[in-house]
Order: C-alpha cells, then structure tokens, then sequence
C-alpha cells in the first residue's frame, strides 16, 4: 500500500531565475513541491535534479526568500518564493 | 516609490529630491557603461533585475543609510534595459549638513549595491556576441552549451 | 581655463567636461549655501576672491591631483557673487575607470579648495546684518570699528 | 647732508588687500616701497604702519607672491604683488 501523504506538510514554492541563470535552464519561473520541513538548499537540489540545464546551475547559488538574501539553510513555507540569483554586477 | 526606470537618469531631478536649506554638501555617484582597455569592444550593456526585489532591497539599504547619518538625504535610482557606452546606469545623491557625511553615504551606498542589489549585466559587443558580466567586472565564463 | 563663473553652476556642463568611455565611475561634489540650525538666518552669501590666484591655484591644484590619480578626468568651477540659500557655490566632477579613484579624487579637490583656494565668504542675514565667515565655518568676531 | 638711496636697492611692490582686509584698510591695493633686501614680513610691517586701519591686520596675516601663497620670510623683489589673503573660507 503506497504510503499517504499529507497536504500539510508538502510546500509549493515558486522559483525564479534570472539573469544566466534564466538562460541555463531555459525559464525564468517554475514550481516545485517538497515535503516540509525543507530548506532553499532543498529547493536548489530539487530543480537542478528536475529541469534540463539547470544541472548546470551552481550548486550553492546565491539566492532569496520572498524578495530578501537567503542562506541556503533557511527554512522554506508553502507560498514562498525562491529566487536563485546569479553573482551580483549591479551599479 | 520606485528606485528603477528605463528612462535616461537625470542627476538634476536627483538633486532635486535631496535639496534642502539646512545640507552644505553633496556627493554624487554616477556609474556608468565603460569601454575601456580591459573591455573588448563594449558598444553597450543590457541591465537586467530581479525588479520586486531590488525596489525591497533598495529601501532597506537606505533605511541603513539613513541609520548611519541620520542627518542625510539620499536618493538613488537604476536604469535597466539597454544603456550605451557612457550613459549611466546608476545615480545616488546624498546631501547632507557637512561634506564629510555626503561623501560617506554615498560611497556606502554604492559600494552596498555592489554587494546587495540583483542586478545584472551583459555586454554587447562590436563583434556582435553577447557576455554576462561576473561581479568583479570581467565577464564571466560562457557555459559550455551556449 | 577660467575656473570662475558668476552664473549658477551646471553639473551636467561639468559632467560633459570629463565625460569619456573609458570612465566607469563619476564623483561629483556640490558645496550648497546653508541655513542650517547654526546659522543664524542667513538668506545668501557674498563670495568674493583673488580672482588670478584662484585660476593659478586650481591650475596647480588640478595638476596635483592629476599626478595622484592619472587616469581621472576632473571639472571644477567655483561661483562668485551672490549666491542665495540651496544654490551651489562650487561643483567638482572627477571621472575615473573605477569608481574608488573617482571618489578619492573629487574629495581631495574640495580639502584642497577649503586649504588653499582664496575664496571668502560674507554671509547676508535676515536681520540685515553682514558678517564675514571665518574658515571653521564660524563668523568671525567683527572688528571693533566696523 | 641727507643719506642718497641707491635706486637699484629700493623695490617698489604693488600690495592687495581682500575681503575682510579690504574692508579694514579702507582700499584694496597699495604702492609700498622699501630697502632690498626685503622680505613679505617688511611688507607687512609697513603697510601696518602706514595705512590707517591696517594696524587692526594680524602682524602674521596669510600672503602670497605672485599669486602663490608665500611665508613671511620669503624674498620680495621689485615688482612684485603681495596680497594678504583672511583666512581662506571657500568652496
């Protein structure tokens, strides 16, 4: 019998690309969901496994949770969105 | 409030924000597209942002800006979309009662962009190619399947 | 070369004096009059100069600075007569490839100017009065026949 | 019988007063002759004795040469133009 899963503890994030980044993975949005508790390190794994070119993504990219610089150890709710951003070149 | 445009900046209707009886000093930074020895053949740079982004983080590092010298007032804006070589890209006025604190604010602003606002560049080349540029100003390696 | 005006300053004037595609950075400083909480009503102030040493000064004042920084591009124009409150007195630009020399090169040419530019100041008040400005900022005592 | 001067040992220098000075001289500028050698001090001294008002200058007043700044101790010649400059106040 496959185990049930309950919605509480899956988070749909949205992830945003930009930059370099858009151009390797080829969107510049996607959503994936992941059982909770999850961190942004999760969701960096979890796209670079599911979408072509994003392998090619850093493995520790820089990135931001709800418009604000994240570590990658920082914990991920349901509705987030999840920007990985490519080395700062602003100014 | 919004801190971006696509519009040429005007320094003038920078200062015109910041202007009060009681600031003695100034400092403006004006960043802007260079082609120079170390580039090769900038005809322009493409600047692009995390937008939602940079108009939050934009107010939070004023918001430590104004923390440091509570006596200044500072305004900045960025230009993305294409900008050609010698145009600005980016405008911070910081006036204040003395010259001291003017230059300081302005200096920690543009040196905390650098460091804190998502945006990027690409140059656009006399040859055609384009080039993401890495932060330390060199562009950045191109992936293997470009 | 005249580095004196009697006319309001143009920063973008300024600006297109040094503006050049290898300068990645620009610095400029504006030095305002102020009416500020220790002033005492000022409404304008006279500046007055000895106006061929001022062009023999920052003759020599820019070339030092140009042996510190060779590869800045520096403006400067000082305005005499009198100016009202908010206006600028004096507007140093310096465009330099990266942007650390083009703030270290305008700030130097403002202490400079306050070290060495012979340049004087009258403050105009509300009450009628007039009184000379000595270098601290402080109006100087007024001489007793006076 | 009256000392002659030689003529070749007397300079004649032009000297200027601005801004506060100005004011407290009554006039801008002034002839003053004196023996060689002289230095901007002598100069000094004589408008102060000379010059109504100027005895309110400061007997070490900021002066230059030819419009370079110059200490007190510096050489005149004749011809020159020696101004004495209140403390510097622009910008």
């Amino acid at each position: 019998m496959p185990a049930t899963v309950n919605p509480a503890t899956l988070a749909t994030v949205r992830v945003r690309f930009f930059a370099r980044y858009a151009e390797l993975v080829g969107r510049s949005e996607a959503e994936v969901s992941l059982p909770l508790p999850a961190t942004v390190g999760d969701v960096v794994r979890r796209v670079r496994e599911d979408f072509p070119g994003a392998g090619d993504l850093p493995e520790r990219p820089l990135a931001a949770v709800n418009l604000k610089q994240a570590k990658l150890d920082a914990r991920v709710q349901d509705g987030d969105e999840v920007a990985l951003l490519p080395p700062i070149a602003g100014g | 409030m919004t801190y971006l445009t696509r519009d040429p900046l005007s320094v003038d209707r920078l200062l015109a924000e910041v202007s009060s009886p009681t600031c003695g000093g100034t400092s403006v930074f004006l960043g802007t597209v260079r082609n120079g020895p170390d580039e090769h053949g900038v005809t322009a740079i493409e600047y692009s942002a995390y937008e939602d982004m940079v108009e939050a983080e934009f107010g939070r590092l004023l918001a430590d800006a104004r923390g440091r010298w509570p006596e200044a007032r500072i305004s900045v804006r960025h230009r993305l979309g294409t900008i050609p070589v010698g145009e600005a890209s980016i405008a911070i006025v910081a006036a204040a009662p003395h010259r001291a604190q003017a230059f300081e604010a302005c200096r920690y602003v543009i040196e905390a962009v650098k460091q804190r606002i998502p945006v990027w560049k690409k140059e656009l080349r006399t040859d055609g190619s384009e080039v993401w540029v890495d932060p330390s100003g060199r562009p950045a390696a191109k992936p293997s399947h470009v």
